[in-house]
């Protein structure tokens, strides 16, 4: 085990980068628990659709990666919309596990479904972007981890916005805090439910198009990154926004310092250990107050 | 008399139990290996319905105590030439202990819901780690039990025979289990911590010691699941018998037979083992992930049908014809939306 | 004679709030005594302290002459202090009888034993005809009585009753009485929260009122009644009689 | 204005309401009284779009609610105070009077609302920023009446504002309800606190098992007999508040 | 929806022509082969063009008339899908061996699936050949059953540390030290097990050891990590996943060093094409390469059937076909006991049926092939190109600039 300060500082630059990218994965996960209580397994499986269809957009029409942001982000709103009206609605009122189960089915239909559409081949792009680096002493950064980066932090801003000032983030809210009480103001809870699916869904096209110029797709990528957003969730605390944001970061670190420092790959075994130990001592999240 | 009444309760499991030892009268080998998987995971799923399904604590992962079953009796067995027929209880205890200390930790801190399903999941998966790390455990290559022929000292057998045979008698100890729990104060407490844990406490359950014990044995059963699993196979690794996949699987068949219910679990695996090992002979290759497609169908068909598994539906169904339900522990889940 | 339950000093505090504090009382046996107070004065919250559903910031809890503060809700329903709630709290997947017996099996090892319990208790709080319906299924009325017939299976010597009567019409807040009467002249001790005056006018003995998490009066239902300061902070200006 | 005629309403196996018709005229409080479970709260709901009726209609102003969804309902002013107040326990009081007030209808005038609430209930105004969780009981009930002000209702329905609340604070609401009376808003009320409620009604409704077996103006269901023994009680008790 | 592909061709007049004698022709038309491999999950890819590799053979030797000492008994293959998963592949294994009555099964590309799966073919006496799959254990068991035709793990990084040796005379680099940076399942840990070993014997300084675990979304900080060791060589052993964040890490930090993989994820096409540039001068090694002589005719055949080049993967599966089309042929019957002392006497020269670059192929007595080189190739110019041994060679080794 060696400590060298480099490589310390590049872990950490590295750690934030990824960190950022975590956290814009994590937010629809913590909008669609935030709102609906439920826990979407299928999570990691959006983004890995996400990909694909950058990945597409990218190799097949040629369209600059980031321009697929205006693709990607409408098309996982509207696969959010579907998937929730078919599957999702129909068992909002049933107990967790039922919950817990039908999003896991849902995600082996779609990774699976991925394999006999596109192979197992892992996919990956190398774009004009690819290759533009900035040295800040000893650390390096790529040009499309910066944008990624910085990306996360605007979409969680404009998130955080319309939840919090306007009358559509407070329908969330209220829905989620009282689906019948919000019913009885005029609320249409069933159509707030959709757009938070939506929304929570269409973070991910973002998502996957930040990613994909340095990143790959398969069918099963979305296994890893749905579990690191249910590690950003609850260190974030469930729901909690500004809360997912800053446990992206966290786990961006968690993961890169734990290698720079941990032997062997017992640096995940971090990661699940403040998974676990937030999960037990801290559920209400790493900003929330412990309520009642 | 009364003592007959008391004791007819497990008369049904004894009868169903006893016609199934026939069985193997009539399997050819490759159905018997079928039906040894069938009853591996009935069992692996009562076990975890003790806990899941009764006490409504939602456990992700029992892989974590199939594992710690699994590598204790093949470890011993490898380092010591321990028997796996005492291997099996050492593992037992070692799970007791993970099962202790999980459930302190988790229920202490008043985890439920999704928070216990999720930091049960994290439990297993950290421990696919620690084990991959673990260089006298094999490391990520796992532990292979050494194959001696037909020993049943080590208990190994080329005949698929004993294995059925043990299997099926563990099983039907978990169903008896479960059957004795339906009407025992014990597993009254339970439901009563499943349904109201705060009104239980009032009413003088110790919902947390009910929680613990609830684990503990539900844990231990589980590892003697994985002790013979690891015989079965005669292999163990990291993700085989740990991590979420596992976990995920051990519970598939209580939710889609029926969450906390005798027969639920059984006939959750009855049904669907045979369902997942046709698919994959039948579509495994034809094209790639298609019998997983399959399998991802029936959950997602179950839950949105089915609510209540494959036991609720058939519950439901007796109760419109008039006959009032028996198996009092089922769950249902509740109705209706808001507007 | 040592009171059956003494409360010393007992002060709880959430965060900056003090819902209750320094509070001191006592309930001998035998008596109804009924604690009042505006909403949010404290009086759940002491509920939850005497019945061990949560544990006091300080001061001390006695009952039966023994210091039980701390103790867990089973630990204090097995002494014999049992609570119902304010929000009636059934087992919704279970029947009316096993709601019961579950109760019952504080003190009954054996499933028939508790059975029987159950049943004795049913037919006590007048709902032995629902034995076999479900906890979801049953009407509040119903629901209000099970409450209290789960509260009587563990076979307390203090009862505690969290608004029994709120919701209910007059007429079945007569039945509710009635019974509360019955079970004490059996020997039976209660404390008694209520907003319903009708019920704690006619039932307490002795009344505590709190607000702000202390007690500002303590006495006889005629006396409370006429109590300026209870009347300013909690009745109004309008006419009760015990 | 809001008619109700001739609705039946079923719980899965159960049925709650029998064919019950009832009236109620603009400007006027009509109370609904009856014992649990009488269906009191099921006819609210049925009013509001919660629940469905399986036969019989509801009309405002000759508008058809039958099968108007409950958002929509509430959107055409028929507005429900719901038993047990339901609030947005998370949100400040400002953000639940604004959820109140957001739909199309309501918009334009929400400002003018908000002032007309905290003008009505000046404890909301002090205790704008506070979450509604952190609220007594009392101020809770308002912050409901208030949230369902800010819909801009044509007929207010309330569901037992009384519950639970300290006498001192039942008069206030009591009191409240005249107010708005006063200011011309339409009152459905459900209350158990009967001899109160009946004595601010225009008219009533006595609810028993699902059927309307009484009704007539306040004063004259109060004096009833049959009313008195079965809902105003025994005397040992006298009637409270 | 069964699953076999009986591939009955051109071949099967040629068969009669042939005049085998009616008896033997009525006595078996076909014989059952089982392929198991992950065609499912993360390593379907590979698993998908074993899978191929052997479809190829198979379909060559039906063409060809079949198995002629069995009257021309065409082979059957039944493909099952181990998902990558142990329990699973035993599952398979009986039912092939018990359902499908096959006489012998070839897989399974991941050792962890192999290593179990073989226990159960042994117990079930059933010739199992893998084809692909490195863990030394596996033929270390005294098993009778098992035969191996790919290299075992320890050879990977004999080779490799081999290559090191030579570079001094080579490329006149002098390596001294070496950093190793390899994923963590059994794949990763066996094969570094060997490179420690052998560059202790070669004298050579690991100066450090990185470990991660293969699903992981960036690789930065364990590459700065080697970086930081300043070494002359890395030696690697990945996936494809991981082996792209490498690159990309190893490019971004400008890394000069030699970057050297144990027939990981980089002798994948796909690694070659998606990256470019940032894959230039990495070298890595084949069991199997189209420029060695012959190769390229079975290059040619299969990436007109499958579109793509064939890798070792492919290659030894395909060369498995040909091996038990021999064994059968000499068996002269489908029994699974004589199919296996056929197997253990196997003998096959290079010659039209033995692609690999060997000699001669044959089994020791724990039923590994005695002689299975491995190539090592450089990725020069967007191509694989042999730099080593110096008979394969095609160029230099190039040192990144
Ligand atoms: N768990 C808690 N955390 C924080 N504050 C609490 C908690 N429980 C109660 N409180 C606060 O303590 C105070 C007393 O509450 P309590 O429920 O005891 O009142 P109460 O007298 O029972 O009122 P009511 O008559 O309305 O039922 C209130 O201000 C309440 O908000
Ligand atoms: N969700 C439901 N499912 C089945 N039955 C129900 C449901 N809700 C209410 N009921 C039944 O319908 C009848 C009328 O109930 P409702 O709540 O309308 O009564 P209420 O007059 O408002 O009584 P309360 O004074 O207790 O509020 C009762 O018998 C009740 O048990
Ligand atoms: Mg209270
Ligand atoms: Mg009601």
């Amino acid at each position: 085990m060696t400590f060298s300060l480099p490589v310390i500082l590049q872990a950490v630059a590295s750690g934030l980068m990824i960190g950022g990218v975590f956290a814009l994965i994590s937010i629809g996960l913590t909008l669609i628990w935030g709102v609906m209580k439920i826990i979407n397994f299928a999570h990691g499986e959006f983004l890995m659709i996400g990909l694909y269809l950058a990945y597409f957009l990218v190799t097949k029409f040629g369209i600059d990666p980031y321009l697929t942001i205006l693709i990607t982000t409408p098309v996982l709103f509207f696969v959010g919309i579907g998937i929730f009206q078919v599957s999702i609605k129909p068992i909002l009122k049933h107990p967790p596990m039922n919950q817990i189960m039908l999003t896991l089915g849902i995600s082996l239909i779609l990774q699976n479904l991925a394999l006999v559409l596109f192979k197992a081949d892992v996919l990956s792009v190398r774009t004009r972007y690819t290759g533009i680096n900035y040295h800040f002493g000893g650390v390096v950064v790529t040009l499309t981890e910066l944008i990624a980066f910085f990306g996360s932090i605007l979409a969680t801003l404009a998130l955080y916005y319309i939840l919090k000032t306007t009358d559509i983030g407070r329908w969330i809210r209220a829905a989620a805090q009282n689906p019948t009480a919000a019913t009885l103001q005029g609320v249409d809870v069933r159509f707030t439910y959709l757009l938070a699916f939506g929304i929570g869904s269409a973070c991910l096209g973002v998502a996957a198009s930040l990613l994909l110029p340095f990143y790959y797709v398969s069918p099963t990528v979305g296994l890893f990154l749905g579990l690191i957003a249910f590690v950003v969730v609850v260190l974030g605390g469930m729901g909690n926004f500004l809360g997912a944001f800053v446990g992206g970061l966290i786990i961006g670190l968690t993961e890169s310092l734990g290698a720079a420092i941990m032997p062997g790959s017992l640096s995940r075994v971090l990661t699940f250990g403040i998974f676990i130990l937030f999960l037990l001592f801290r559920p209400q999240g790493i900003l929330s107050r412990r309520q009642a | 008399m009364k003592q007959m009444k008391q004791y007819r309760e497990f008369l049904v499991p004894l009868v169903v139990f006893a016609l199934a030892a026939f069985l193997p009268l009539f399997l050819k080998t490759y159905y018997m290996h079928i039906a040894i998987l069938i009853l591996i995971w009935a069992y692996l799923a009562t076990s975890w319905n003790i806990l899941g399904g009764y006490a409504g604590q939602h456990s992700l992962g029992h892989g974590l105590y199939m594992g710690i079953g699994a590598y204790a009796s093949t470890y011993l067995a490898l380092e010591f030439g321990l028997t796996p027929w005492v291997g099996i209880f050492v593992g037992m205890a070692f799970a007791a202990i993970a099962g202790w200390f999980v459930g302190y930790a988790a229920f202490r801190y008043g985890l439920k819901g999704a928070y216990f399903a999720l930091v049960t999941i994290a439990l297993t998966e950290a421990a696919v780690y620690v084990v991959s790390n673990w260089k006298a455990m094999g490391g990520a290559a796992g532990l292979e039990v050494k194959y001696l022929g037909t020993d049943p000292f080590m208990m190994q057998f080329d005949s698929k025979l004993p294995y059925f045979y043990i299997i099926l008698f563990m099983t039907l100890l978990a169903v008896l289990t479960a059957q004795w729990l339906n009407r025992r104060r014990f597993g009254y407490r339970l439901i009563a911590v499943r349904e109201n844990e705060e009104a239980a406490e009032a009413m003088g359950v110790n919902t947390l010691g009910t929680k613990i014990n609830a684990n503990v044995l539900s844990a231990v059963m589980t590892a003697a699941g994985g002790t013979f699993f690891a015989q079965y196979f005669t292999y163990v690794g990291p993700r085989v018998v740990f991590g979420e996949v596992v976990s995920v699987q051990i519970l598939l068949f209580a939710i889609i037979g029926g969450l906390g219910t005798v027969w639920g679990p059984l006939v959750g695996a009855v049904i669907l083992v045979p369902v997942a090992e046709i698919a994959r002979a039948e579509l495994g290759t034809q094209f790639q992930g298609a019998h997983l497609l399959l399998y991802g169908g029936v959950l997602v068909f179950t839950m949105l049908f089915m609510p209540n598994g494959i036991v609720g539906l058939a519950k439901s169904i007796r109760a419109r014809f008039g006959k009032t339900p028996d198996d009092t522990m089922s769950v249902s889940a509740s109705e209706g939306g808001a507007s | 004679m040592t009171p059956l339950l003494e409360v010393k000093n007992l002060t709880k505090v959430f965060g900056g709030l003090t819902a209750v504090g320094d509070l001191t009382f006592h309930v001998d046996r035998g008596e109804i005594v009924g604690l009042i107070g505006p909403n949010g004065a404290g009086k759940t919250t002491c509920f939850n302290l005497l019945a061990g559903a949560m544990t006091p910031t300080s001061g001390s809890v006695h009952f039966k002459g023994e210091d039980v503060t701390g103790r867990k809700s089973h630990q204090m329903c097995k002494l014999g202090l049992t609570r119902t709630f304010q929000v009636v709290q059934p087992f919704p997947d279970i029947t009316a009888l096993e709601n019961v017996m579950i109760g019952a099996f504080v003190r009954h090892g054996s499933t028939g034993a508790a059975e029987r319990k159950a049943r004795e208790v049913l037919d006590v709080v007048g709902i032995a005809h629902k034995a076999d319906t479900l906890g979801r299924d049953l009407t509040l009325m119903e629901l209000k009585r099970l409450e209290i017939g789960k509260g009587l299976a563990t076979e307390p010597d203090l009862l505690l009753l969290d608004e029994v009567a709120a919701g209910l019409t007059p007429v079945e807040i007569d039945d509710i009485l009635t019974l509360v009467r019955r079970l004490n002249s059996e020997g039976m001790t209660f404390l008694v929260v209520e907003h319903v005056m009708k019920v704690i006018m006619n039932l307490s003995h002795r009344i505590v009122v709190l607000n702000f998490g202390s007690q500002i009066a303590e006495g006889t239902p005629a006396e409370i009644s006429k109590n300026p300061a209870v009347l300013d902070a909690y009745l109004g200006e309008e006419e009760y009689v015990a | 204005m809001l008619r109700v005629e001739n609705v039946s309403v079923q719980y899965s196996a159960f049925k709650a309401l029998h064919g019950v018709s009832i009236k109620v005229e603009q400007g006027q409080i009509v109370s609904i009284v009856g014992a649990n479970g009488a269906g009191k709260s099921t006819l609210i709901n049925t009013v509001s779009g919660l629940l469905r009726p399986t036969e019989g209609s509801i009309t405002l102003d000759g508008v058809e609610l039958t099968t108007m969804s409950a958002h929509d309902i509430v959107r055409h002013g028929v507005v429900q105070v719901p038993e047990g107040r339901k609030l947005f326990p998370d949100m400040t009081v400002h953000e639940n009077l604004l959820v109140g007030g957001s739909h199309k209808r309501a918009r334009a005038g929400r400002d003018e609302a908000l002032t007309q609430v905290y003008d009505l209930f000046p404890k909301l105004l002090e205790r704008e920023k506070q979450s509604a969780r952190t609220l007594s009981g009392g101020e809770q009930q308002m912050l409901a009446i208030g949230r369902a002000m800010m819909s801009q209702p044509t007929i207010l329905m309330m569901d037992e504002p009384s519950l639970g609340l300290a006498p001192i604070v039942v008069q206030s609401i009591f009191s409240v309800i005249q107010e708005l009376r006063n200011r011309g808003l339409t009152v459905l009320l459900v209350e158990q606190n009967i001899r109160h409620s009946l004595q601010i009604s225009d008219y009533a409704y006595v609810l028993e098992t699902g059927t309307v077996a009484l009704e007539g103006t306040g004063a004259a269901v109060l004096a009833d007999e049959h009313t008195k023994a079965a809902y105003i009680g025994s005397p040992t008790g006298a009637e409270t508040h | 929806g069964e699953t076999t592909t009986t591939t009955t061709a051109a071949g099967t007049t040629d068969t009669t022509a042939a005049g085998t004698t009616e008896t033997t022709a009525a006595m078996v038309d076909s014989v059952k082969i089982a392929s198991l491999y992950p065609v499912t999950g993360d390593l379907a890819k590979l698993g998908e063009e074993n899978v191929q590799g052997l479809k190829l053979a198979i379909e060559e030797i039906n063409a060809a008339g079949g198995i002629k000492s069995m009257g021309g008994a065409m082979l059957e293959l039944v493909e099952a899908d181990s998902q990558g998963k142990p329990d699973v592949a035993i599952s398979e294994v009986e039912r092939l061996v018990q359902q499908e009555e096959v006489t012998a099964i070839i897989g399974t590309y991941q050792s962890s699936v192999a290593i179990p799966s073989t226990q159960a073919a042994e117990k079930l006496k059933t010739p199992f050949i893998v084809s692909m799959a490195v863990a030394d254990t596996i033929t270390e068991r005294d098993f009778k059953y098992t035969f191996r035709i790919c290299p075992k793990a320890d050879w990977y990084a004999k080779d490799q540390v081999e290559l090191l040796k030579d570079l001094k005379d080579l490329i006149g680099l002098d390596v001294k030290k070496v950093a190793l940076l390899h994923e963590d399942t059994d794949f990763g840990e066996s094969t570094a097990t060997g490179q420690k070993k052998y560059l202790e014997e070669a004298g050579m300084e690991m100066v450090m050891e990185v470990a991660y675990p293969a699903a992981k979304a960036d690789l930065t900080t364990e590459v700065s990590k080697i970086k930081a060791a300043n070494p002359d060589v890395v030696l690697t052993v990945t996936y494809l996943n991981d082996s792209i964040l490498i690159a990309q890490a190893r490019e971004k930090l400008g890394m000069k060093q030699l970057f050297f993989d144990a027939a990981g994820g980089t002798i994948d096409p796909e690694f070659v094409a998606r990256l470019g540039a940032g894959a230039e001068g990495i070298l890595t090694e084949m069991e199997y390469t189209k420029y060695a002589a012959g190769a390229e005719v079975l290059n040619d055949k299969f990436s007109a059937a499958y579109g793509r080049d064939i890798t070792g993967n492919g290659a030894y599966a395909y060369q498995a076909g040909y091996l038990i089309a021999d064994a059968l042929e000499r068996a002269g019957s489908a029994d699974r006991e004589a199919v296996r002392e056929a197997l253990a006497t196997t003998s096959m020269p290079t010659g039209p049926t033995m692609v690999l670059p060997t000699a001669v192929l044959e089994f020791g007595p724990d039923g590994q092939n005695m002689s299975a080189p491995l190539f090592v190739v450089q990725i020069q110019d967007g191509e694989l190109i042999p730099v080593w041994p110096a008979e394969y060679a095609g160029a230099e080794i190039r040192i990144p600039e």
